[in-house]
């Protein structure tokens, strides 16, 4: 039987990766899928817990989860598409305009 | 009671009304109103004078002052024989040069502003004489150092005047500083500040010592040598006597009333009025004697080789200050109160004399450039003779009779300093005779080295102001005799009159020591008349040789001993100095400003900071946050 | 766990407020394609907001299990979120016709938003808060980034976004962890499960409150999880701005008042360990990094940072007292705030931006008026005593020295003092200062009304404050 | 006894306000109604204000004319204001000082006189409401409210280097009270949640408290007073103010520092203002030379009289320090006496400086003779501000020196001395600009009219009625003082200690 | 035994891919290895017996959100994205951040104690198939939250359309 710190340690190892992933790349749309992997960190700690505790309502949370990820695509893919169009950079560390 | 609020509230009204009204009507009749004044409270004193006379002493409260916790006092009168030769003497002379004053600032412009201040000095002058408690006495006693500030600096447009004007007024001040010490330290003692239970209660504190800033000092000391600190201000005695010279700046009137009658009088007034205290502390007299001579001997040789003819007065006042202060200080108060009195005629006189000199030679004041004026103003140089024979001590005179008690009682008296005391007398009553006939001689005696037109200007002066002095003329004279001594044969009658307020005076000599000390002062008198007669009227090269001879000695008589280059250099300039570059320079700009401005410089610098950590880039803010985070949750574990 | 048959609806009456407000907002979003002028669906929005209101004052009780608590607590704060809406949208009716941005959505994406925020407020479960959040936050990176054209628009949605997105991570990761621990996400079953089995000491516990700790943070803008605010702050539309800086921020103390009083009621210790330095630490960044700026809306940015930073001691306090001082301040602090960006959406017209300060130089000439409101707002957010500011403050301070942390006090009242410099400079700016160009105001009888209302609550507040501290006292009790 | 119900206080602190609000609606043109009305409104202040001098009853220290309402009921925050013997002569003054500051900046101030106007009336209002409010809350509100006013007044119609002489003054004020409000919170709770200060008064407090907050009520007091080290906002914020923001500033605002030393520190913490006399005796000893001697270098006539007034204030705080009936009463008759004397030279100061333009002093000299009646008057003033008898200034230097010496020897003697450099920076003053050769700047100048004499008018019977019968004055303060130094020096001593010896049975 | 190593296998997996995603320079290729990553986690979500939550995962995740971002990477000329650098300057730092955080998390989650077991018996939701227990749950306990999920799927909607609309059709 695969003890539950198992599936906490690499929920825990994907959130890092993903909030490595976060602070070092250029790149916005990496960046945003940096996002989705600490989403889906936490999903596969909510659905070992809710297998562990036999209860239903960590899967129930990464179900919301999930479709709040959707959702939040949605308008973070918007804003890029507004930002590209009027600054034709995909990347962090050009936009700047606003700094002191 | 009533009557004796006149004297003072007179003059006051006077004041009032020429200030008030004098600018746009009165003009040049002000005087009429100053005058009446002064006449009518002259009436009263010698109404006064003989209640007091039949033995009615008065002490009265007229209304509550100050009332707080429990120091209270109040405007009150006390009109005792001390009070009384005080009023004599002040408002006669008071009136007089009023009378004078009215010829002398003949059209003058501020002319109602000189009566107003006259009459408003009459009113402090009799304040304080007629105070029956000490803060009433003080307010006098800055009342009238007000009247002579404004005296002074009477030609305000001129800067001299008005510096010694102000002069005058900081110098009193530094004396009034250790008054006013004196009068705190009489009400925490007494737990009053009224006369009468004060002079009663003295004898109880009489040995007591007291801790005053750390030192343990006799009680009665240190009250009479604070109060002393005010007479000596006042007075003009060493080391504050420097203001005294300058005030000659001021119109010649006012010279004679306030720099010679009356006001520096008051110091010696209130050593005299404060016996009881004085008298029971040793020190304290001996401190007194000892200023009064050697003040009298150190004004004495300066008077020899100046040669302004009022400055020569101006030092001829210390140098007798110095010889009231001397008779008080080997407890014969009488024989001070004497001296005060005689001398307030001869002085004034001697004043007034020089003003009329000076309106004759047109405002000329340098004996060098007068001379053989006896034919032109026969009746100014009588009464200067007069006077100055009265000073010299010429028997006879009143200067005679009072100088002498005092030096008598000073050899005779069992205060320790007496003998040394009566020396330095003699001396300067030697050099006194000296530089008064020197004078005498040098404007009135030999040819007229003034200008030409000086000399046909020449005239004498109108006769509102000869009357004034043959009247201080006859006073110069007959003042002294009311108080001949038992030894001629006189019945001393001044004495008698003060002793209940002030004691009698025990003189432990013999009648042969009483007329060896008369002998010698007689001696000392004529040979200082006649060395004078010899330098300047048969052998005029002798002073010129002399003054080479003796460079140095004389530049530093010259120089007045360069104590007013002295005080500035100690006092004066650092402190302006210090206040300049200390304390607005470094404490004030450096110190405080810079904590004051630097802090909030020290934010705007570190908020300029800030807001380069700001850079606008995203991964910066979100680091700082993954680092919050880090910080936190290492803080929270490992505690 | 009843059978599918036997399923009880559960009872819809303290919900009813946000259920009408769902609706509402749907139909001003159909509304915009019929009404073509929009001012018509702003004062559709303001009476929705009102019927809303007048609903909110009735319904109280827990329904659907536990999830969603309408108590008095919640109830203050959608006052508070009401008050919010119903001005934002009076300052942005004319102001969005400037900026060219007059779409219909606008208004329904606030009313959204503000939907978010009462149900976070109301929110008893991990779960529905979470949910809440996240509406709110997707609806205000909108609306931050309304201003399609604008390239700071774009920049402050875009960094609002990501950094939003990366801190609900955190909060969800704080979530998995309770419910790891407790076995359940209902607050008073976890606070209930803490303090049986004494977990007070557990790192798993001490984790997810530090992960709860930083999201809340974040959404509050205190330090160090602030540094979004000023970029947000100024590049979004003012009236947005102004939203933002009450809306959310009242949010985030609601939840974070409920998570830490109920859940870790036992563990006060710990968390008041936490919040007390990222105080200290917001009131210092908040009123020193003000000091320099030259952007107005930047600076505002940095006062609502140090305001959260004072209300933050109420939290520390950590008792009733406390609590009531927090919602007392949070009200005052609606006020006085949209006040100011009023002022600063007054000054934007056609071709003249109005952001800097030195735009302000000599305003007390030209337009004394909008001047002596400004002072007026200038010395609330200052705290000095006529106005309301002060009495918010002193009634934190004083639930602060209750609870014992006088030297907490002492260090905010020094902050206070830095503070009084820059929104001193303003008034300087306005007063002492010769006006350089003609300023023209853009007046509507939306901005005068927000103003009139604005300016009037802060001067009453300030002198009678009884009223409403009554009230936060009772709400305070939960 | 708030005679037959007339809220007589609430009038006073409340018409100003009703005034200012009436200056609103008047339009911004004419300019003349806006002068007429704030005169009229101070008059009717002032009146209403003398029913207070002549229906006090000067045998109780207990408080008069109160009021009390609820305000914050929650919190027992309440409406009460009350005079005694302390308080009452401020009100008077402040009443009188704002007619004179609204008639000498009749046609001095151009550019925005509504607001002018509407500022003085509001400062009006929060200097009576500080004199009188009985609770904490209501003090710090009036505290802090008359700060808006005049960092609008120095700041809008000052000099050249307004702003940041404003700012300072606003930043100094604001820190120290401050650090006061924190005091009053805690001693709020530590006194069982109560701000009323009659109460607070009863109570006693631990000593290692009391010392603590007498340093944060010192801290807005001693800025505000000013005392010897936070002193350098005053001469900026005189020189800086116009001539009616100097008078206020000079004649009642520094006044409330002393006011609070001898309402709040000295009753509420006996024991630690006892132990922190030697301290504060020092400060004012250092105040007063320091002040002084400083005024002999100023060559900025304003400045001068700012120092001036931290010498004077220095005496104050002496004389409140002191600890004795004598130093008190001293202490608050020589702030009238300061508030009159201070204020008059600023509003002859003022005079000149509308007809020259100019406040350094070597552009003056010989105005007496341009300017007679004008240099009488200064010269009065000049004599009541270096203590001379039958003036003002003598009965409380002299009480203060009195107090002092009393209380500690050094400190008297070295207070005196300071009478003396006094007596030399303002004759010195004087003579460089009455005196001497008359300077071209200022040959040909028109003596005081009419409205500047009758400014000056009240300023000079003051002057002269204090110095003459200072008992009508003093007579007020005699119960309050001896109440205030019963409860400082009797007050928790025996409390203390037992409450020692208790410590040393235990230990 | 087969269970261990069944899940590290699927760990390694997710571990490696995950890496890959982050480090990739090529966007393109960051979302294929994203899509293998989504894989995987289903399967350990088979493993964990959440099939519906798996089913979702694939459907959304891999389906939806990363054709998305597909579809936004078709805006980028690529060639230009190649040439430049991948990592911000001060990465390192920001790898020093997150290892500290991941060994912090570790060490605590290491001696981690569950909370009590839960009604829903693996052998119950086994008889009584997961979807369907998963969605009464949904539509009874946890419908308040439904809803508000469907709202925030609303304003995803409004908030994609006001951003991103070609042609602004304001007045």
């Amino acid at each position: 039987m695969v003890p539950l710190n198992w599936y906490l340690m690499l929920s825990a190892v994907v959130f890092m990766i993903g909030v490595f992933g976060f602070l070092t790349r250029r790149n916005i749309i990496i960046m945003f899928m940096s996002i989705e992997l600490l989403l889906n960190a936490v999903n596969i700690s909510l659905v070992a817990f809710s297998h562990y505790l036999q209860d239903m309502r960590g899967q129930i949370l990464a179900v919301f989860i999930i479709t709040v990820a959707a959702a939040e695509a949605a308008i973070g893919l918007a804003i890029i598409i507004a930002l590209f169009r009027n600054k034709d950079t995909v990347h962090a560390d050009e936009m700047s305009e606003m700094k002191g | 009671m009533n009557n004796y609020l006149l004297i003072p509230f007179l003059p006051l009204a006077a004041f009032l009304i020429n200030i008030l009204f004098g600018r746009k009507y009165l003009k040049d009749n002000a005087h009429w109103v100053s005058i009446l004044a002064v006449a009518g409270s002259w009436v009263v004193t010698v109404i006064t004078l003989l209640d007091v006379l039949s033995g009615k002493v008065v002490n009265e409260d007229i209304y509550s002052w100050i009332v707080s916790g429990e120091f209270k006092v109040s405007v009150g009168f006390l009109i005792d024989q001390l009070t009384a030769v005080m009023l004599v003497v002040v408002t006669t002379c008071s009136a007089l040069i009023h009378i004078y004053s009215v010829g002398y600032m003949q059209g003058d412009k501020g002319y109602y502003r000189f009566f107003a201040y006259l009459s408003l000095f009459t009113f402090c002058m009799l304040m304080l004489v007629m105070a029956n408690n000490f803060l009433q006495l003080y307010f006098g006693w800055e009342g009238v150092g007000l009247c002579s500030y404004f005296l002074i600096g009477y030609y305000f447009d001129k800067k001299p005047a008005s510096d010694a004007g102000k002069k005058a007024f900081i110098v009193n001040r530094f004396g009034d500083f250790g008054f006013g010490l004196g009068i705190i330290m009489i009400f925490l003692t007494f737990g009053t500040v009224y006369y009468e239970p004060v002079f009663s209660q003295a004898k109880v504190f009489a040995v007591q010592t007291i801790n005053f800033l750390g030192y343990d000092v006799h009680l009665m000391t240190l009250i009479a040598l604070l109060l002393f600190c005010g007479s000596i201000g006042k007075s003009a005695q060493m080391p504050l006597h420097v203001w005294l010279p300058d005030a000659m700046e001021g119109p010649t009137p006012v010279s004679a009333l306030i720099h010679a009658a009356t006001m520096v009088t008051a110091g010696v007034f209130l050593v005299a009025r404060c016996s009881p205290i004085f008298s029971l502390s040793e020190t304290a007299l001996m401190i007194v004697a000892l200023t009064g001579a050697i003040t009298s001997l150190f004004a004495a040789t300066i008077g020899l080789v100046q040669n302004d003819i009022k400055r020569i007065i101006a030092y001829s006042t210390i140098s007798q200050l110095g010889y009231m202060f001397l008779a008080a200080g080997v407890g014969a108060y009488t024989a001070g109160m004497f001296h005060l009195y005689t001398h307030a005629f001869f002085k004034a006189l001697l004043f007034l004399c020089a003003g009329s000199v000076m309106h004759a030679m047109s405002g000329e004041l340098d004996l060098q450039k007068m001379g053989g004026l006896k034919k032109y103003m026969p009746i100014t140089y009588w009464t200067m003779l007069f006077a100055s024979l009265s000073i010299a001590g010429v028997p006879g005179f009143a200067g005679f009779f009072s100088k002498d008690e005092i030096l008598w009682l000073a050899y005779s008296g069992q205060s320790p300093v007496g003998k040394f005391v009566w020396a330095i007398g003699t001396v300067v009553a030697f050099l006194t005779a000296f530089y008064s006939f020197r004078l005498i001689f040098l404007t009135f005696h030999g040819k007229f080295r003034g200008t030409y037109e000086q000399e046909h200007h020449l005239h004498e002066s109108p006769k509102a102001m000869t009357i004034p002095l043959i009247i201080l003329c006859i006073g110069a004279v007959a003042s002294g005799w009311i108080g001949i001594p038992h030894l001629l044969g006189g019945g001393e009658h001044f004495t008698e009159f003060l002793t209940p307020v002030l004691g009698h005076p025990e003189a432990h000599g013999t009648h042969a020591e009483e007329w060896l000390v008369m002998a010698i002062s007689i001696i000392a008198g004529f040979s200082g008349v006649g060395l004078a007669a010899l330098f300047y009227l048969v052998k005029t090269d002798i002073p010129v040789m002399l003054a080479q001879k003796f460079n140095a000695t004389y530049k530093v008589l010259w120089n007045k001993y360069y104590v007013d280059e002295l005080y500035s250099f100690i006092i004066v300039r650092p402190t302006i100095w210090t206040a300049k570059n200390i304390l607005i320079g470094v404490t004030d700009a450096k110190i405080i400003e810079a904590i004051v401005n630097g802090i909030p410089k020290g934010i705007g610098e570190f908020s300029r900071i800030l807001r380069k950590v700001q850079t606008g880039l995203l991964q910066r803010y979100a680091a700082i946050m993954a680092l919050g985070v880090l910080i936190i949750m290492a803080v929270m574990l490992l505690r | 766990m009843t059978n599918l048959t036997g399923f009880s609806m559960p009872d819809l009456g303290p919900v009813m407020p946000e259920i009408v407000m769902t609706c509402l907002a749907l139909l001003i979003l159909l509304a915009d394609l019929v009404i073509k002028r929009k001012e018509t669906i702003a004062f559709l929005s303001i009476v929705s907001v009102a019927a809303v209101t007048y609903l909110l004052v009735g319904s109280t009780g827990i329904t659907f299990n536990g999830m969603f608590i309408a108590d008095n607590y919640s109830l203050f704060f959608k006052l508070i979120f009401m008050l919010n809406v119903v001005l934002t949208v009076l300052i942005s009716v004319k102001y969005i016709a400037i900026e060219k941005v007059n779409f219909g959505e606008y208004y329904s994406l606030i009313l959204l938003s503000t939907l978010g925020m009462m149900l976070m407020a109301s929110a008893g479960d991990l779960i529905t808060l979470y949910l809440g959040l996240e509406l709110m936050a997707l609806s205000t990176y909108v609306l931050a980034g309304f201003l399609r054209h604008d390239i700071k628009s774009n920049e402050a949605a875009m960094k609002y976004f990501l950094l939003g997105a990366f801190a609900s991570a955190f909060l969800l990761y704080g979530t998995s962890l309770i419910y790891g621990l407790t076995g359940t996400t209902d607050l008073k079953a976890i606070s209930s499960y803490i303090s049986v089995n004494g977990l007070s000491g557990n790192p798993v516990l001490t984790l997810s409150m530090t992960m709860f700790a930083v999201a809340f943070s974040f959404k509050i803008a205190a330090v160090p999880f602030h540094m979004w605010a000023p970029d947000v702050y100024e590049g979004s539309p003012t009236s947005i701005t102004a939203f933002m800086s009450v809306g959310p921020k009242a949010a985030g103390f609601a939840v974070l008042g409920r998570v830490f009083m109920t859940a870790f009621g036992a563990a006060r210790i710990e968390w008041t360990g936490i919040l007390i330095p990222i105080a200290i630490l917001t009131m210092a960044v908040g009123n020193i990094a003000a000091i320099s700026q030259i952007n107005i809306k930047r600076m505002l940015a940095y006062s609502s940072i140090a305001h959260a930073g004072y209300v933050l001691l109420g939290i520390i306090a950590g008792t009733s007292e406390g609590t009531a001082s927090v919602l007392n301040y949070l009200f005052i602090y609606a006020f006085m705030n949209i006040g100011a960006f009023a002022v600063v959406i007054m000054l934007r017209s056609e071709g003249f931006k109005g952001d800097d300060i030195s735009d302000y130089e000599g305003l007390a000439k030209t337009h004394p008026l909008a001047a002596a409101l400004m002072l007026v707002f200038m010395f609330s957010l200052t705290g000095i005593p006529p106005t309301a500011g002060f009495m918010g403050k002193f009634y934190i301070f004083m639930s602060a020295i209750s609870a014992g942390y006088t030297w907490l006090a002492v260090i905010a009242v020094i902050f206070s003092a830095i503070s009084a410099y820059f929104y001193l400079r303003i008034v300087m700016y306005m007063y002492m200062k010769e006006p350089k160009a003609a300023v023209q105001l853009s007046v509507s009888p939306g901005i005068a009304l927000a103003l009139t209302i604005t300016v009037i609550a802060v001067l009453v507040i300030g002198v009678l404050p009884s009223k409403v501290i009554n009230v936060a006292r009772i709400a305070a009790r939960f | 006894m708030n005679l037959n119900g007339f809220p007589i206080l609430s009038t006073l602190i409340f018409l100003p306000i009703a005034g200012a609000v009436l200056l609103l609606l008047i339009s911004r043109s004419n300019e003349n109604l806006i002068k007429w009305v704030s005169l009229i409104v101070s008059i009717t202040v002032f009146i209403i204000s003398i029913p207070l001098f002549t229906e006090f009853n000067k045998s109780t220290h207990l408080m008069q004319f109160t009021e009390k309402h609820a305000w914050v009921p929650s919190l027992n925050i309440n409406y009460s204001l009350g005079i005694d013997g302390i308080s009452i002569l401020f009100v008077l003054l402040s009443t009188l000082i704002t007619i004179l500051c609204v008639l000498i900046s009749w046609n001095s101030i151009k550019a925005k006189t509504k607001e002018f106007y509407i500022s003085i009336l509001i400062m009006e209002s929060a200097m009576i409401g500080v004199f009188c409010s009985l609770d904490f809350m209501l003090f710090y509100l009036f505290w802090e409210a008359m700060l808006i006013p005049m960092y609008l007044l120095i700041g809008v119609w000052g000099g050249s280097n307004r702003i940041y002489a404003a700012v300072k003054f606003f930043l100094f004020t604001l820190v120290g009270s401050l650090l006061m409000l924190i005091g009053i919170i805690v001693l709020y709770y530590q006194a069982g949640r109560t701000f009323d200060i009659l109460e607070l008064m009863t109570k006693t407090y631990p000593y290692q408290l009391q010392i603590w907050l007498l340093w944060a009520f010192f801290a807005a007091f001693a800025v505000k007073v000013p005392m010897f080290p936070v002193h350098t906002w005053l001469p900026d914020a005189h020189t800086e103010a116009p001539t009616a923001g100097s008078v206020i500033l000079a004649a009642v605002l520094i006044k409330m520092g002393a006011y609070g030393f001898i309402r709040f520190s000295l009753p509420l913490f006996p024991d630690a203002s006892r132990a922190m006399t030697p301290v504060m005796l020092t400060l004012s000893v250092i105040a007063i030379i320091y002040g002084a001697v400083i005024c002999l270098a100023q060559t900025d006539l304003k400045r001068l009289i700012a120092y001036s007034s931290v010498s004077h204030m220095g005496f104050v705080t002496l004389g409140i320090f002191a600890l004795n009936s004598q130093g008190m009463e001293g202490g608050i008759l020589q702030m009238i006496n300061h508030g009159v004397v201070t204020g008059a030279l600023f509003l002859s100061v003022g005079m000149i400086y509308d007809r020259t333009h100019t406040r350094q002093i070597s552009d003056y000299g010989g105005v007496a003779s341009a300017m007679p009646v004008y240099a009488s008057l200064f010269m009065v003033f000049t004599l009541a501000s270096i203590g001379l008898p039958a003036t003002n200034g003598f009965i409380g230097e002299f009480l203060i020196i009195l107090g002092g010496f009393k209380a500690n020897q050094w400190a008297g003697v070295l207070a005196a001395t300071g009478v003396i450099i006094g007596a030399g920076y303002m004759l010195w003053l004087y003579q460089r600009v009455f005196f001497m050769e008359t300077n071209q700047k200022v040959a040909g100048l028109a003596d005081i009219n009419l409205r500047e004499i009758i400014t000056l008018l009240p300023m000079i019977i003051l002057i002269f009625w204090i110095g003459i019968y200072p008992n009508a004055f003093l007579g007020f303060m005699h119960e309050s003082v001896k109440h205030l130094l019963e409860r400082v020096n009797s007050g928790s001593m025996h409390e203390v200690g037992v409450a020692k010896n208790i410590l040393e049975i235990i230990k | 035994m087969l269970s261990e190593l069944f899940f590290g296998y699927y760990a390694s997996a997710i571990v490696i891919f995950s890496l890959l995603v982050v480090t990739r320079s090529n966007p393109v290729h960051s979302v294929m290895w994203m899509l293998l990553l989504f894989f995987h986690i289903a399967g350990l979500y088979l493993f964990l017996n959440a099939e519906f939550v798996a089913a979702i995962q694939i459907i959304v995740y891999a389906g939806a959100i990363l054709v998305l971002f597909l579809f936004i990477l078709l805006f980028l000329n690529l060639r230009e994205e190649l040439k430049v650098k991948r990592f911000i300057g001060a990465w390192p730092a920001g790898l020093f951040v997150t290892t500290a955080l991941l060994v912090i998390v570790l060490s605590v989650v290491r001696s981690f104690v569950p909370g009590p077991a839960g009604k829903y018996s693996i052998e119950f939701i086994k008889q009584e198939t997961h979807t369907k227990a998963l969605g009464k749950l949904l539509y009874t306990d946890y419908l308040f939250p439904f809803e508000i999920a469907s709202l925030v799927l609303l304003v995803a909607i409004i908030g994609a359309i006001v951003l991103a609309k070609r042609k602004t059709r304001s007045k």
